[in-house]
């Protein structure tokens, strides 16, 4: 297909991974939200296979796979599993009130935006104006760690902002070398075991997955 | 080929102990492995000073005198670190805080953890840099939480939560660094590796690169444990067994330190102005402040010398950041004698603690006369550490503070006053614990005594004379940062 | 130094010996006659002396080698400033050994012992003694200091000979600075030879003593020597306050009949300074110990404004 | 010669050193311990001493590399008469000392073990041996902060008390902020020396070459005099002082006191004249205010003291003023370019330098055997030991009559030099700081006559009169090494009061090196009999014939009154008609000083409680009274309690950031992103 096109359905893409993450944000149901994470995971994966294609970088077409059976099968049906262990609520409470937290994503969304402009002009790839909305995935994430209480929302806003990374990685730069995005995987990997096994001892000992519990190492007045 | 053997053994070793490391002689094995680890290492150091730097693995790993040096430094501190948790963590067994799993995952683990350190200091690779630096992080993070208390378990989730999070920073400033080095170097591995970055650097982008370095800064700083992303640290530091906390205070940090550092030498090479350095002795400035009053109000004894830690990375990333000659001299002189000043007091704390099962300090008392060791190590660890004469930290902060008179003199004052403070807050706390008459309930116990008095030898050694080579090697290293 | 200085120096110290009794007793008998009440002989200071001498002694038990020591102490230190203070001449061979410094320091060092044989025994009364002395010598040897100072400063010396030769040679004219020193002199001097309104030589009376109370415990030669080195004191200070602010008549370096001269004119002016110190004393009351801070409070500011001045004006 | 004397020294300082391993190895045998390294310690010090009386003699300036330290900054040594000077008066003491300790140490037998005290003693006199010997800033700070560590192990050495290691405590952070500003001075100089483009800077040669631009060398001024004055306890940074040296071992509060705080001194008279050398009078004027109210302040917080180590230890404060008042002259002279007058009041400012050291050391020695023969030191309690300690006392005494500055002894001498030096100013130029000086003669007299006031109090408290306090412990003379250590002090304090002449002939070279100009031409112009500053119509002293004097009238009254010596009967004391005066009764530390405190008693913050028992059955007289007295120092609560106060404000603020909320941690990072982007973008 022709370059245009290509740009076209890359930018949609990229805009349904921010999408996702707005979703994410305001997503109060712990499984919308994993499924809301496989969507994104998606997305994600769908854009790196077509900027390979676009590209002929072939070795994009691995990290889509691997960006597939990670983020849209893997981690979800790990998380699924875990919660039904775990017998935990299925609600999740924001702590900030959700038309605020919008503003702030999108405050962030302007923000990343103009951070990253310079950085457009350089890029001559078709998919340079993704670069912006994959930082703004990143600080979506972040923002979402910071509004949610629960391990579970924490740990999920977390692998949103690695999307927003993998996203930036194949839109930025058609794709890292290979070694250094197989490396990403594994470490995601590890830690998707880590915290599974964090679940089950912060479950245990604290008979809760809500964070707000875990605040006895301070400083006293 | 020393450098795969470097590389090979940690990893050997931990699949070994993954397996066997509950058994009795699983100790040994890993000081074994660490030892081999460390004469490998020093396999190196001498086929760097002879033939300077090289790179193996087909471009992949590259070794100069400043990674060399710190590799050195790692495989030794874990070496001795190994000694000292032989019989460390057998007591610990012994009064049941670990079990079989915890034992063999500990000796895993700690192996893992060095080949992590390793290979981010020897990779040439700053995208398997970044990768070892997870991996480094996410090998320890169980390790915090070995003892299950619920307290170990909330520092171990910080840990995780807080410098995963920072690290992904650090990995989009990656893919900055990547972006921009893709337009000179063309596609491919090749654009990732600092020796080529290193030389085109004045070519790179400087907006792209400045962009890059804030997130390359937050993300490795939060690894440094640099205020206001060091929550995590005192945390973790505290909660952990002590071998741990000494490996992650002396070592890791370092390691975060080199990797921070590269990525500046990348930038000022491109930007040409004094940014990325301005930022880091920001940081650095408000680390060691912060550190130091934070110090003063403390009652658990590794938590308060985490906090000490906080403190001298910073000192270092403001050296590091000053730049300079001298600076850079001194804040590598720092960075060595810290990390071997810090981790010899965890050892004497943490038989401390387990001559009186307890991390409090106003429980902790005569320790001069209960366990002499103990009690002038951590003594003398301390007067190194706050930075007496003739100990090496002494030096080192004499040439940072001197450069810092001619470069940044209205920053003297606040630098002194973080160090001067810091002084009194260790030595207040300290005196109780070392001096006065022992306790009925500390129970005396064998402690390891080689780590302590070899560290403190060193870092004494290195403070009235500084050999030709160690000064040969700094220098050389001081010519790469420029 | 020639035959002729020793005969001097010798002279002096004899002069010292033997006229400092006879002084105190024209003090006491012009007291006496101020009061109205009939008196004892001029001479009488030398049959006590005499008395005390044949007595022989007793010594409390517990009296250390430093309560035997002092009076010989005290005694040398007055005999030694006599040999430096140009009573009949300032043709001394001993002139030069000390300056007016050395000459306070050897007032002080006889204190000094005598303020620790006050102690020595450990009674109430010597401790209050020592106690009180030392206060009013804190206070009132700087103020000594610095008036011989301004005086020095005038004359550009602290050696006294070399002060009454300058004088002479008419370099130095009248200067204000003199006159505060001169103020703040002759309240020390009061101070330090026990005078009224400081101390009372005769008072026995247990809580105003301060000189007394220390030597409470002496009897026989000891205390003979001490009241004489006493009686000397008075003698020196006058001597001391004649050659720094008033030397006319002493002699130069001339032979004897200048000495003879010097001789006379000195019994004249002891006399009249006798006169001088009873008019004084008749005039002020002894005062209350605390009072004294004030008055030597006063004497030290003099001597110091008396050298600022000095600065200021000169 | 044969061997230069910086060989000399520097072999002194290796053999303390191996001591150090050596003491460590005999801890088992702590009797052989003692011994060995008291002969040790006191030949090194010998060594020291003589190495410093060559080096001053032979007027030659040596210098040595060792090859230690950076590769790129050796440490340099060297020895100039300057060096010299303080070689000697740190070796003599410390010979003094150590011998001294041999007798002293024995009294810690069967208590515990003296290995620590022993180890550290050796290395704090061979600290301070470094610190005059070193000649460049790194090992000048180097073993400036060992000798630093080393005291303030010692004093820690009794650690089960709390007294104690506050008082360590104490002393080693003033100790260590004070180190730090010498550092910054150091640093400063080699700076401008050489823009810090090579370590070549930091050697003091560097520094004497540089032209240093006067704000530059202002500020190196002001932080090194900060410096030295912490080390020195000027006040207001005295505080310290009398915290640690009490509760210090007596052999090694009479290093400190004696010899430790003169390095403070030496440095400063280093810095100003030798690395500097041009400075304004202002400077000067500084030093010598901030001296005279040190001597002052001294004196009095002296006499309100009961402790007899905590009255010696401000006494240290006062002489230390004193000292520096000579200093502070010979730096307003240089200043106005009067070198003569300089070199004579620098002449008396290390005159006294000299002489406190033998004086106090001698009296710290002293308190020391009464406390290693009461265990007491508290003056309230004791009395009458001079008849059980004759020799301690007569010592004592010794001590005493020096440091109140009465003739014939050495403490006379250095103050009449400084009066002569205040006489001398009225040919200076400045009008503000001739005002200064009369002030200066008048504050300088009045702390002479409180000294003697206080060392009445301190010897016939302790030594005359009756035991005050009960039980009456067992009291028997020091051992033979401990007397003589006191003995040998006492002959020097003695030596150096009747033969100043040839002692300030010997000396001369330092403040012609200095300054450029040879006292002794004019100060030994009538032999070695007569001490002529300037001229002898100036002024003049004669210690010998004082002396003489002294002996001859002595002799002759004693001679005189003894051909018939009346019997002396010993005999009760007379109570004045009391009835059974009892010890209780004597004056004792507090009434003595009394009327004192009376006087000026607005300088401290005097607390005086009476409280009176319930009546007694039938009424008239109340049973029992309690006094009690607390003077406390002004400057704690002006000073140091407001920055204690802050620093814990400001940790508390600090914590602020660690409350334990991960989310808290999140924005920190968070917003740290958002921050620096901002910045850069």
């Amino acid at each position: 297909m022709n370059l245009q096109a290509a740009a076209q359905i890359n930018s949609f893409l990229a805009a349904f991974v921010l999408l996702a993450a707005f979703a994410m944000l305001v997503q109060k149901r712990l499984y919308g939200l994993i499924n809301l994470f496989a969507w994104q995971g998606l997305f994600l994966s769908i854009n790196t296979a077509l900027v390979g294609f676009v590209a002929s970088k072939h070795h994009l077409y691995i990290s889509s796979i691997l960006t597939l059976s990670l983020k849209v099968f893997l981690l979800p049906y790990i998380l699924h599993v875990l919660i039904a262990r775990l017998k935990i609520r299925k609600e999740v409470e924001t702590v900030m009130n959700i038309p605020l937290t919008m503003l702030i994503g999108i405050a962030l969304v302007i923000l990343s935006y103009h951070l990253m402009s310079p950085v457009r002009e350089l890029s001559t790839l078709i998919t340079r104006s993704t670069l912006a909305v994959a930082l703004a995935t990143v600080m979506i994430g972040l923002l979402m760690m910071i509004t949610r209480r629960h391990a579970v929302t924490q740990i999920i806003g977390f692998l949103a902002m690695e999307n927003g990374l993998f996203l930036a990685a194949t839109s930025a730069t058609y794709g890292m070398p290979l070694v250094v995005e197989l490396g990403v995987a594994l470490d995601v990997l590890i830690a998707a075991f880590i915290f599974g096994i964090f679940f089950f001892h912060i479950h245990t000992t604290f008979d809760t997955l809500d964070v707000e519990q875990m605040a006895r190492l301070k400083e006293e007045e | 080929m020393i450098l795969l053997i470097l590389l090979c053994v940690p990893v050997v070793a931990a699949t070994v102990l993954a397996f066997i490391g509950d058994r009795k002689i699983a100790p040994e094995i890993n000081i074994l492995g660490s030892a081999a680890t460390c004469a490998a290492g020093l396999g190196l150091a001498l086929q760097v000073y002879e033939q300077g730097p090289m790179m193996a693995g087909g471009k992949f790993f590259f070794v100069d005198a400043f990674n060399v040096y710190l590799a050195v430094l790692t495989s030794f501190v874990s070496m001795t670190t190994a000694i000292f948790s032989r019989r460390y963590m057998r007591r610990e067994r012994e009064h049941g805080r670990v079990g079989h799993v915890g034992m063999r995952f500990y000796h895993a683990m700690f192996q893992l953890f060095i080949f992590a350190m390793l290979l981010c200091l020897l990779t040439n690779n700053i995208g398997i840099l970044w990768i070892a630096m997870e991996l480094a992080t996410l090998s320890t993070v169980l390790l915090v939480s070995l003892y299950r208390t619920p307290t170990a378990i909330e520092a171990a989730w910080k840990y995780f939560i807080l410098c995963g999070v920072g690290i992904a920073q650090a990995l989009f400033g990656t893919v900055l660094l990547y972006f921009a080095a893709e337009k000179i170097l063309g596609e491919g591995g090749d654009a990732l590796l600092w020796t080529n970055l290193s030389q085109v650097s004045d070519k790179l982008e400087p907006t792209v690169l400045s962009l890059a370095f804030v997130f390359l800064m937050v993300g490795y700083g939060t690894k440094v444990g640099l205020v206001p992303l060091h929550n995590w640290l005192p945390d973790a530091h505290s909660e952990g067994p002590t071998p741990i906390s000494a490996v992650l205070s002396g070592l890791l940090l370092n390691i975060a330190l080199y990797a921070l550092v590269r990525c500046k030498v990348l930038v000022d090479g491109s930007t040409h102005t004094h940014h990325a350095g301005n930022i880091m002795m920001g940081f650095g400035l408000l680390s060691i402040l912060v550190a130091s009053f934070s110090l003063l109000r403390q009652k658990d004894i590794k938590r308060m010398f985490s906090y000490s830690s906080i403190e001298h990375m910073g000192i270092a990333t403001f050296a590091f950041g000053l730049g300079g000659p001298i600076a850079t001299f001194g804040a590598l002189l720092h960075m060595l004698v810290h990390s071997l000043a810090k981790s010899a007091i965890f050892f004497t704390v943490g038989h401390a603690s387990q001559m009186h099962w307890t991390q409090e300090m106003d429980k902790i008392k005569g320790l001069f006369k209960g366990n002499p060791l103990v009690g002038w190590g951590m003594m003398f660890g301390v007067m190194a550490i706050v930075g007496m004469p003739p100990f090496g930290i002494f030096t080192s902060e004499f040439l940072i503070l001197t450069a810092t008179i001619k470069d940044a003199p209205l920053l003297t004052p606040f630098l002194l006053l973080g160090v001067g403070v810091a002084f009194a807050a260790l030595f207040r706390r300290v005196q109780p614990m070392v001096a006065g008459e022992v306790p009925t309930y500390q129970h005396p116990m064998k402690v390891a005594h080689v780590p302590v008095v070899l560290h403190m030898a060193i870092v004494l050694g290195i403070g009235l004379y500084l050999p030709e080579f160690l000064n040969r090697w700094f220098y050389t290293a001081v010519g790469l940062l420029k | 130094m020639t035959l002729h200085s020793f005969f001097v120096e010798v002279m002096q110290v004899v002069t010292l010996l033997g006229l400092a009794p006879l002084f105190i007793g024209w003090v006491r008998m012009l007291k006496c006659w101020s009061q109205g009440r009939s008196s004892a002989s001029i001479f009488q200071p030398y049959w006590d002396l005499a008395k005390l001498f044949s007595k022989d002694m007793i010594i409390a038990e517990n009296a250390s080698w430093i309560f035997r020591f002092t009076p010989y102490l005290v005694f040398g230190t007055a005999v030694l400033a006599g040999g430096i203070i140009p009573i009949l001449s300032v043709d001394l061979p001993l002139a030069p050994t000390a300056d007016v410094i050395v000459l306070v320091g050897l007032f002080a060092i006889s204190r000094f012992f005598t303020a620790l044989a006050g102690m020595d025994i450990g009674t109430a009364f010597g401790g209050m003694g020592s106690s009180r002395e030392m206060t009013i010598a804190s206070l009132a040897e700087p103020a000594m200091l610095m008036s011989i100072f301004t005086v020095s400063l005038a004359n550009r010396s602290t050696s006294l000979s070399h002060i009454v030769q300058v004088i002479f040679s008419g370099q130095s004219v009248v200067r204000p600075s003199l006159a505060f020193a001169f103020l703040a002199f002759i309240l020390i001097a009061l101070t330090e030879t026990g005078r009224i309104p400081v101390d009372n030589p005769a008072t026995h009376l247990e809580l105003t003593m301060i000189h007394e109370a220390m030597i409470l415990e002496y009897s026989g030669r000891h205390l003979a020597l001490i009241e004489w080195a006493g009686m000397m004191k008075l003698f020196l200070f006058v001597m001391l306050g004649i050659a720094s602010f008033a030397p006319w008549g002493i002699a130069g370096t001339e032979g004897f009949v200048e000495i003879i001269g010097a001789f006379f004119v000195m019994v004249l002016k002891l006399g009249i300074v006798g006169i001088a110190l009873i008019l004084i004393e008749t005039g002020l009351a002894k005062m209350r110990l605390f009072r004294l801070t004030e008055f030597l409070g006063v004497a030290f500011l003099m001597a110091t404004l008396g050298m600022l001045a000095f600065y200021i004006l000169e | 010669m044969i061997v230069s004397p910086i060989e000399i020294a520097s072999s002194s300082v290796v053999l303390l050193m191996l001591l150090v391993p050596a003491a460590a190895l005999l801890g088992r045998n702590q009797r052989l311990l003692i011994a060995i390294c008291s002969v040790f310690a006191s030949a090194a010090s010998f060594m020291g001493t003589v190495a410093g009386v060559m080096a001053v003699g032979s007027a030659s300036v040596e210098r040595v590399v060792l090859l230690l330290g950076l590769p790129s900054l050796p440490f340099h040594l060297r020895l100039d008469p300057l060096a010299g000077f303080f070689l000697t008066v740190i070796g003599l003491l410390s010979l003094f000392v150590s011998i001294y300790s041999a007798g002293y140490l024995r009294g810690f037998l069967g208590h515990r073990p003296v290995t620590r005290l022993v180890v550290f003693y050796n290395l704090f006199i061979a600290g301070m041996f470094m610190v005059v010997l070193a000649d460049d800033a790194l090992f000048f700070l180097i073993s400036w902060e060992a000798m630093a560590a080393a005291s303030y192990f010692l004093v820690m050495f009794e650690d089960e008390s709390q007294e104690n290691r506050r008082a360590a405590f104490l002393y080693l952070v003033i100790a260590h902020v004070g180190a730090m500003a010498i550092l910054l001075s150091f640093g400063v100089m080699a700076g401008i020396a050489t823009g810090f483009e090579s370590f070549g800077g930091y050697t003091f040669d560097a520094m004497r070459q540089a032209k240093i631009p006067l704000e530059w060398a202002t500020v190196a001024f002001l932080l090194a005099f900060f410096g030295f004055a912490a080390k020195a306890g000027v006040v207001p940074l005295h505080v310290w002082l009398p915290e640690a040296h009490p509760v210090a071992p007596s052999n090694v509060s009479a290093l400190m006191s004696g010899v430790m705080l003169k390095t403070a001194i030496y440095g400063i008279v280093r810095i100003t004249f030798d690395l500097l050398k041009v400075f304004p009078w202002w400077w000067g004027a500084i030093v010598l205010v901030l001296g005279l109210v040190s001597a002052v302040m001294g004196v009095l917080y002296a006499l309100m003291q009961h402790d007899l180590k905590r009255l010696l230890a401000y006494h240290s404060v006062e002489n230390i003023g004193i000292i520096l008042i000579g200093i502070g002259l010979a730096m307003i002279f240089t200043s106005s370019h009067l070198t003569v007058l300089a070199s004579l009041a620098l002449i008396a400012g290390l005159y006294h330098t000299m002489n406190h050291a033998m004086f106090k050391g001698l009296l710290f020695m002293g308190a020391g055997a009464v406390l290693h023969a009461t265990h007491e030191r508290n003056m309230e309690e004791m009395g009458g030991l001079i008849h059980r300690m004759p020799w301690t006392a007569a010592l004592f005494l010794v001590g005493c009559v020096s440091i109140s500055a009465l003739p014939p002894f050495n403490g006379f001498v250095s103050e009449w030099l400084i009066f002569q030096a205040f006489l001398l100013s009225p040919s200076l130029p400045i009008p503000l700081v001739k005002l200064l000086m009369p002030l200066g003669a008048a504050l300088l007299a009045l702390t002479g006559a409180l000294a003697a006031a206080c060392f009445v109090k301190a010897f016939g408290v302790t030594f005359l009169g009756h035991w005050r306090g009960h039980p009456r412990p067992r009291v028997q003379e020091a051992d033979w090494l401990m007397r003589s250590g006191m003995l040998m002090g006492a002959i020097v304090c003695l030596l150096l009061g009747i033969l100043p002449t040839l002692f300030i002939e010997w000396m001369d070279i330092v403040p012609e090196q200095l300054i450029g100009y040879k006292l002794s031409t004019s100060a030994g112009a009538f032999g070695w009999m007569w001490l002529t500053p300037l001229s002898e119509e100036r002024a003049s002293y004669s210690g010998p014939v004082v002396f003489c004097g002294f002996i001859l009238i002595f002799a002759a009254a004693y001679l005189i009154l003894h051909v018939k010596a009346g019997k002396i009967r010993r005999g009760p004391i007379w109570d004045c008609g009391f009835e059974k005066i009892n010890e209780r009764m004597q004056y004792n530390a507090t009434s003595f000083s009394m009327p004192i405190r009376r006087i000026f008693g607005f300088l401290f913050r005097v607390k005086e409680e009476v409280t009176l028992a319930p009546q007694s059955a039938h009424g008239a007289f109340p049973r029992r009274l309690h006094y009690r007295l607390r003077v406390k120092d002004r400057f704690w609560n002006w000073i140091y309690r407001p920055i204690v106060e802050v620093s814990f404000w400001a940790s508390r603020r600090v914590g602020g950031l660690q409350r334990g909320r991960i989310q808290a941690y999140l924005i920190y990072s968070f917003i740290t992103i958002i921050i620096l982007l901002v910045f850069v973008g």
